[in-house]
């Protein structure tokens, strides 16, 4: 019967090397528990079916990216991949995929250039920003915050943050947003600090913050901003990365994060009852705890793989049929139910802030995105 | 004094002096002579282990070279002014002066310098200059001049008076002799024979990396062979020697 | 009327007055010597004309033009090539490409032509043949193509000689031409020197300390003394000349 | 502009000028003594900063034990880039792109070993385990213990440095040889000694910066990397070739990416996306319009005279 | 499971080699034979990819006969949509726009070549020109990327597809860019070893090893090297327009200094100063980078415990110095007889 076995290849494209490396490396490990599961489950269950992980580097560039899922699938025959990670990386495969039938899985891409209704990209966990920026807003304007400044990361993730928060919180009735830019991969922000607590200073009262930064921006900046009189007198929001256990592992940047009332929506929820497990299996696989999106990688590929099971390794039928699969999938994070743009529509979000012990990140509450709601615990 | 025994030497792959041998004795002023190409500072080179060395043997007092670091070759007392690139171009004239006097105890460093800036007293006039500036003659006369701070027991000049006026010319082989009265052991390469004859005790005359003539000054002066055939030192017509 | 004038000719190093009020006159079809101690200002001098180095203050005027404010590549196309103190070759290049680079007027210099060869090619033909002579004449040709780097140190100082006369120039400055060069040699390459005068009626302006060679060749001669000329006259007049004894001969 | 603003950003220049003039002279010392542009320097400062981390996460909290950490280890990988890599090139008599070119792949090799050390060892986004404290506080002026070690450091540093190529035989030695090696060869300058120390205060230097660089921000292995065209700006501000120019350069540098973009941005709206254009700009501007950087101001040559 | 295809594999290396030798020859006629030290390959390549997200955002639409819709923010998807019919369904459109984009992108990288190369009179050392030109890339990379309206940089440009787009095979479209960058490949080739081989070579072959004394023998250098940086830039240009449509989408991320010294890995490891040798770099680093990355996906297949992606940047590197170290001349160095002069001179002399 070894003969009869038929083996499908998962592509996984992902960021190895730059700066994104240690989410690439980190996703990376969350599909391959997910191969190992599933390859497990259908060893069990006699069936001739296995699954292969054929991984590239992006290089954390839109063309590298599109070289990656090239060589991938025409090294391997692979039809299918999870990943690549951030929008722009997408939107540089998403040609070839588009002309080759190829389908993207992307487990964390939320960056509104991404919604594209028709393509081969299927955005199926991790819901746009839309949601996000619209929650955002909400709670700025639930605490009273008059006027915001936002510091963002130069890249679509951040520019389309900061542009539909500015657009909602202007529309709930929000004053001016001042917003400042940095570079991606930037080591050092005290220059950027010092811009938003003057900005602050000007608002006067009554003014917020958010910060929409990668993990190592977030702790460069709050190096800088822990000592700042303005910027530790005023409340704080910020995007799901400075959740980041590294983050707590500091003791002046927790500090400041609870003392600033810093309040993140994460879609890492704890809602399911297969959160846990993911991260004790992790922990048993790879002797270290999972990395702040990695259940994302880990959903992402589990759909990939299910839809394979049932369309076949076939690119055209695999896209026919992905939606239908993720709209009945239940994974770490929440149901996936996309939307004609091949995202996720469903945005139940949790919201965070720091433990009294300043050692974890407890959930106060939640968003419904779908009807715009917070709800406190 | 310095033996060299059938030595074969060159660059790379190319073999320039042919199994030479000669004794360069000590205390001797030795011009070394020949037409353009011929190897004379390949075997200076030779001696200082900057080219390449195929067989055969230097020795210094009996010591041999061959192998060893220039460095440490110039750390035992001979001191070489190259044909060309022989000065620290992007340093002061002092700074040049300084770098030749490191090899001296630090108490006869002021006595040295004073000593060779009465020798050519227009190098304490550029002394701030950037060496790269100075004119070829300044030039030639700084290269000697760190050779010799050094104090050397041997000194190897390649063509010292090569773009020198004749009065500095005339200078620098009277400095030249006079190191020779103090003992120090001299090799000169140098295109004008009929005047390093004049100066020096003994010659070789090298020809396509082999040995020509070798004899004293005098015997070179008197080999119609070795001058018309080899040197071709020509008379001019209007005597401008002094 | 002198093909080379210089009138009033000054040039500053910062406090240093490297050439001071010099004024000479170069007839055509001369050869003239340029001597005096180092440092006397004797290369700046061929620099300052040649158009290298900017005059300070001072008028040259070369074939009934002003000169004066012409870049280097100007002076060589209105007909005053040089030669340098080093030798300044294309070492990379071979004894042919050397020769061949400054003819003026090339078509395939043009990169609108240059690739389209047949539009150049009778030209370079031409080029080709005057090479031939000219190299012929230096005695290189068997050499043509030597990398120049692979010449003998004579050598070099004869293909930058040839180099300059493919310029077709009417007056040839030359720093030093034999400086390091054996005697015999360093004597052809100044029997050369007479025969182009001869022959084709090039100028010369000769900068050299090998007197007994330069004044066997020399028309006139100029003595230059810490940037101004001290002197000038025949060679027999120079050679008995008491000061440019005194300073230059150190007598 | 507001004061605090104005105050915040000068207490940054200071701090990041300082780090900057660090990294700087180390380039200008590799560029004047061994004609070799070292992109790779970045990389050694990078390789400082893990040195640094891995010593302060063994719980070491001393700076000095640490600082001396990545001085010991940024030494030993200049030198051992040295020996393996340019010493053998120098040999070759290679054009000065063949080096550059060198030196970028250096980089890349030691960028990559960090890499792979960072992710076994589980050391990505973690920090120099050094708490921040304020140590004077005085109305918009706020000094932290960071600051307290990093500007006084490379002060002394760059002034020491400075010293040694001036002032000392051993400073003369090195340019000698940056200037003619075979002739320093022929004076008996023990050349490949001096090199080895070149490069060992080189590399001993940017190590001491990537730990000083470290304790301001997350260590990466990129972070070199990144602030590579600030510091060569710097550097070429002081024409690759005076150290006193090239700390003045530093300055001017972290002053126009702190206290003059915080200007542009809050007077006249220029996005701070700008920010990494401005040691650009500076190298462009120097290169075109002042070629030689600072260096006439401080040697300014003496008159010659006949 | 490795199961190459091997003519995909083979057409995708051939498309990357084409449009490598496009940068790879620009850079061998400005450094390898005028001397001219060009670190902004990034800088022209991208002008050439710029341009393409300009063409297909303004000049595409108006071609097809149809309004242009901006490209960015609110509009984004209709644009994009658009863009993608078009050139699915009106080939002539898409080669008139293709047309235009070459057009476009060689006037202004010939422009900015051109005026970039009278910097250099005012440099005091010729590697300053490197510099120039590496940070003048970023900072023109940085400010296309501020400012948004152009191509949208914040999200870049997608759709940009190739000419090719509308045939329904995507093999025969593949095949037919791959020709389209071979033959614009070869075009260069030829172009510019007739010149090097002319007396504009030699001229600037003297600019490269003496620029003052090329000067002092009446050559006009500044204009030599302006029209060979002219020259260059173009064909640099052309390789980017290309880059641009091999990803089918345009972004400033992609010009960066890596780009600009991967391009000089390709001269260097070819040989400078050859044509042939930048060829084969070029040939050589598209071929590599595939084999580097089928061998990371084939050893984790197999279960290696190495990290090959990164250990591939450092096997990169280690490659780069060996062969500094023991080919500086490249893998086919120049030949010192490369005029035709040469040629001319035995001919004429034989007879
Ligand atoms: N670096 C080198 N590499 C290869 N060949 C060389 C090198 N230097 C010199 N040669 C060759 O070695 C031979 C001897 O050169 P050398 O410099 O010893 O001559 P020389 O007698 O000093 O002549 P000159 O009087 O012209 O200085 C010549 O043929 C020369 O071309
Ligand atoms: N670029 C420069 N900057 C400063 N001083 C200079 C420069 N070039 C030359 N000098 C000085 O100007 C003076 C004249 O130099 P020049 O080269 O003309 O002398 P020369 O007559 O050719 O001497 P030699 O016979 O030794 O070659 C010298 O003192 C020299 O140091
Ligand atoms: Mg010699
Ligand atoms: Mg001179």
């Amino acid at each position: 019967a070894q003969d009869d076995m038929e083996t499908y290849v998962l592509g996984v494209v992902l960021p190895f090397s730059g700066n994104l490396g240690t989410f690439g490396q980190d996703f990376a490990r969350g599909v391959e528990l997910a191969v190992s599961q599933v390859n497990a489950e259908l060893e069990a269950a006699g069936r001739p079916i296995r699954f292969e992980i054929a991984s590239a580097d992006t290089e954390n560039t839109p063309e590298g990216a599109a070289r990656a899922l090239q060589t991938v699938v025409q090294t391997t025959g692979a039809q299918v991949s999870v990943g690549p990670l951030t929008t722009s990386e997408v939107l540089g495969a998403k040609q070839f995929a588009d002309e080759n039938g190829i389908v993207i899985v992307a487990p964390a891409s939320s960056g509104a250039a991404g919604a594209i209704p028709g393509d081969n990209i299927y955005r199926v966990i991790y819901p746009p920003d839309v949601f996000a920026s619209k929650a955002y807003a909400n709670i700025a304007l639930e605490r009273g915050h008059e006027n915001m400044v936002v510091l963002h990361l130069d890249d679509p993730f951040g520019n389309g943050m900061n542009e539909g928060f500015t657009a909602n919180f202007q529309a709930g009735g929000g004053g001016e947003v001042a917003s400042f830019a940095y570079t991606p991969g930037a080591t050092e922000l005290s220059s950027e600090a010092a811009a938003v607590s003057a900005a602050l200073a000007g608002f006067g009262d009554n003014a917020g913050f958010f910060c929409v930064c990668f993990l190592s921006g977030a702790q460069a900046f709050l190096q800088v901003a822990q000592i700042d009189p303005i910027l530790t007198s005023v409340q704080w929001m910020g995007n799901e990365a400075m959740t980041a256990a590294e983050i707590l592992a500091d003791s002046g940047h927790a500090q400041t994060l609870a003392n600033a009332d810093f309040i993140t929506v994460s879609f890492s929820s704890e809602s399911t009852p297969l959160t846990q497990i993911f991260i004790d299996d992790f922990t048993a696989m790879f002797d270290k705890e999972p990395g702040i999106f990695t259940n994302y990688a880990f959903d992402a590929a589990n759909i990939a793989m299910l839809t394979m099971l049932a369309a076949g390794n076939d690119g055209a039928a695999v896209k026919s049929m992905l939606p239908f699969i993720a709209n009945h999938y239940i994974g770490t994070a929440v149901q996936a139910f996309l939307d004609e743009n091949g995202d996720q529509a469903i945005a139940s979000y949790g919201l965070y802030m720091v433990s009294d012990d300043l050692s974890a990140f407890d959930e106060v509450g939640a968003y419904n995105g779908n009807t715009d709601t917070i709800t406190y615990n | 004094m310095i033996k060299v025994d059938s030595l074969t030497a060159g660059y790379g792959k190319l073999e320039i002096l042919q199994e030479l041998s000669l004794a360069f004795a000590e205390g001797q002023f030795s011009a070394l002579l020949g037409p353009n190409g011929s190897g004379k500072s390949t075997l200076m080179k030779a001696i200082m282990g900057i080219n390449t060395i195929f067989g055969g043997s230097i020795q210094l007092d009996g010591r041999e070279l061959v192998g060893l670091r220039t460095e440490d070759i110039s750390k035992l007392g001979i001191a070489y002014v190259p044909q060309r690139e022989n000065i620290f171009t992007e340093m002061t004239v002092l700074e040049n002066l300084q770098l030749g006097l490191r090899a001296l105890p630090r108490e006869q460093r002021q006595d040295a310098l004073e000593e060779l800036l009465k020798l050519f007293p227009i190098l304490g006039r550029r002394e701030s200059q950037k060496a790269g500036l100075l004119s070829g003659g300044e030039h030639q006369m700084l290269a000697i001049a760190i050779a010799w701070l050094s104090r050397p027991s041997i000194m190897l000049l390649d063509e010292p008076s090569a773009g020198l006026a004749p009065a500095i010319a005339g200078d620098v082989f009277r400095v030249l002799q006079d190191l020779r009265r103090q003992g120090i052991t001299l090799v000169v390469v140098e295109q004008n024979a009929r005047r390093v004859l004049q100066y020096c005790d003994y010659a070789f005359v090298l020809r396509e990396g082999r040995l020509a003539f070798e004899g004293s000054a005098e015997d070179c002066l008197n080999d119609e062979e070795t001058i018309k055939g080899y040197l071709g030192v020509h008379e001019g017509a209007v005597s401008t020697s002094p | 009327m002198p093909l080379l004038e210089l009138k009033g000719v000054r040039k500053d190093y910062g406090g240093l007055r490297a050439v001071d009020d010099v004024s000479l006159h170069v007839p055509e079809g001369a050869i003239i010597g340029l001597i005096g101690p180092n440092g006397s200002g004797k290369s700046t001098l061929i620099n300052l004309i040649a158009g290298t180095t900017d005059l300070s203050a001072g008028r040259i005027v070369f074939d009934g033009d002003d000169i004066s404010d012409y870049s280097s590549d100007q002076v060589f196309r209105r007909g005053i090539a040089r030669g340098y103190q080093e030798p300044s070759l294309y070492f990379k290049m071979t004894a042919l490409d050397n020769a061949l680079l400054p003819v003026k007027g090339q078509r395939g210099e043009d990169p609108w032509y240059a690739p389209w060869r047949r539009r150049w090619q009778a030209q370079e033909e031409n080029h080709a043949r005057s090479a031939i002579d000219v190299l012929e004449q230096v005695r290189l040709l068997q050499h043509y193509d030597t990398l120049a780097s692979d010449l003998s140190g004579g050598q070099m100082k004869l293909l930058e000689i040839a180099r300059a006369l493919m310029g077709e120039p009417k007056l040839l400055l030359l720093d030093e031409p034999t400086a390091g060069v054996a005697p015999k040699l360093a004597y052809e390459i100044f029997q050369q020197i007479g025969r182009l005068r001869d022959d084709h009626g090039i100028t010369f302006l000769i900068v050299e300390h090998r007197l007994e060679i330069l004044f066997d060749f020399v028309d006139y001669v100029y003595v230059m003394h810490l940037g101004n000329l001290l002197a000038e006259g025949s060679a027999d007049d120079i050679a008995k000349h008491a000061t440019v004894r005194e300073v230059y001969f150190g007598e | 502009m507001p004061t605090a603003l104005l105050v915040t950003s000068v207490v940054n220049t200071i701090q990041i000028g300082s780090l900057y003039a660090l990294m700087a002279l180390g380039i200008t010392l590799t560029f004047s003594v061994i004609r070799l542009p070292n992109f790779a320097h970045a990389e050694y400062v990078t390789v400082g900063a893990f040195a640094a981390l891995i010593v302060s996460l063994s719980g070491e909290v001393n700076p000095i034990v640490i600082m001396a950490a990545a001085f010991v280890v940024g030494a030993l990988v200049a030198l051992v880039s040295h020996l393996v890599v340019f010493k053998p090139l120098e040999g070759r008599n290679v054009s000065l792109y063949t080096l550059i070119l060198s030196s970028f792949a250096v980089g890349l090799i030691l960028r990559y070993i960090l890499f792979m050390i960072a992710d076994s060892f589980n050391l990505f986004d973690t920090r120099i385990r050094i708490p921040l404290q304020i140590i004077y506080r005085e109305g918009a002026l706020i000094l932290t213990n960071v600051f307290a070690w990093v500007a006084p450091t490379s002060i002394a540093l760059v002034l020491l440095l400075t010293l040694l190529l001036n002032g000392t035989p051993l400073g003369r030695e090195m340019r000698a040889l940056a200037n003619n090696i075979s002739l320093a060869r022929v004076i008996g300058i023990p050349v490949e000694r001096v090199k080895n120390y070149t490069w060992i205060l080189v590399g001993g230097l940017a190590g001491v910066a990537g730990a000083l660089w470290g304790l301001q921000t997350a260590v990466s292995p990129l972070m070199g990397w990144v602030a590579i065209l600030s510091v060569f700006a710097a550097a070429i501000l002081g024409g690759l070739s005076s150290f006193s120019g090239t700390i003045l350069g530093a300055y001017v540098v972290a002053f126009s990416e702190n206290t003059v973009m915080l200007f542009l941005n809050f007077n006249f709206g220029v996005d701070l996306a700008y920010k990494p254009a401005i040691p650009f700009f500076i190298i462009i501007v120097v290169l075109l319009i002042r070629p030689q950087g600072f260096t006439e101001l401080f040697n300014r040559s003496r008159d010659l005279q006949r | 499971m490795i199961n190459i295809d091997i003519g995909a594999t083979a057409v995708a290396v051939l498309t990357l080699f084409g449009i490598y030798s496009l940068m790879a020859i620009s850079l061998n006629l400005e450094y390898g034979v005028a001397g001219v030290p060009n670190f902004g390959q990034a800088l022209f390549v991208s002008i050439g990819a710029y341009v393409a997200g300009l063409t297909y955002t303004r000049l595409l639409p108006l071609l097809a006969g149809e309004g242009v819709i901006h490209p960015c923010r609110g509009t984004m998807g209709q644009a994009l949509q658009l863009r993608s019919e078009i050139m699915a369904t009106q080939p002539v459109a898409g080669f008139i726009n293709l047309g235009f984009t070459f057009l476009f992108a060689a006037v202004v990288a010939g422009l900015v070549g051109f005026a970039v190369s009278y910097v250099t009179l005012r440099l005091k050392e010729e590697w300053f020109l490197a510099l120039v030109l590496l940070v003048g890339g970023e900072i023109v990379r940085i400010v296309v990327r501020g400012a948004d309206d152009l191509i949208c940089s914040h999200n870049g440009i997608s759709g940009v597809a190739q000419p090719f787009y509308f045939l329904d095979d995507p093999r025969a479209s593949a095949v037919l860019f791959m020709s389209l960058a071979l033959v614009l490949a070869a075009l260069a080739y030829f172009y510019s070893q007739r010149l090097v081989h002319s007396p504009f070579g030699r001229m600037l072959k003297g600019l490269r090893e003496n620029e003052d004394v090329t000067r002092s023998l009446g050559k006009g250098i500044s204009l030599a090297r302006a029209q060979i940086m002219l020259i260059g830039s173009v064909i640099a240009a052309a390789g980017g327009v290309l880059f641009a449509l091999n990803t089918g989408f345009v972004n400033t991320n992609d010009y960066v200094v890596t780009l600009t010294l991967d391009v000089w890995v390709m001269v260097v490891l070819g040989g400078v100063g050859n044509n042939r040798g930048a060829l084969l770099g070029a040939l050589l680093i598209a071929i590599m980078d595939r084999i580097t990355q089928i061998a990371a996906i084939a050893l984790n297949m197999s279960g290696s415990p190495i990290e090959f992606n990164y250990a591939r940047f450092i096997l990169f590197g280690v490659i780069l110095l060996l062969m500094l170290r023991y080919r500086p001349q490249g893998l086919l160095p120049e030949s010192p007889l490369t005029t035709d002069a040469h040629e001319i001179l035995r001919r004429v002399r034989g007879r």
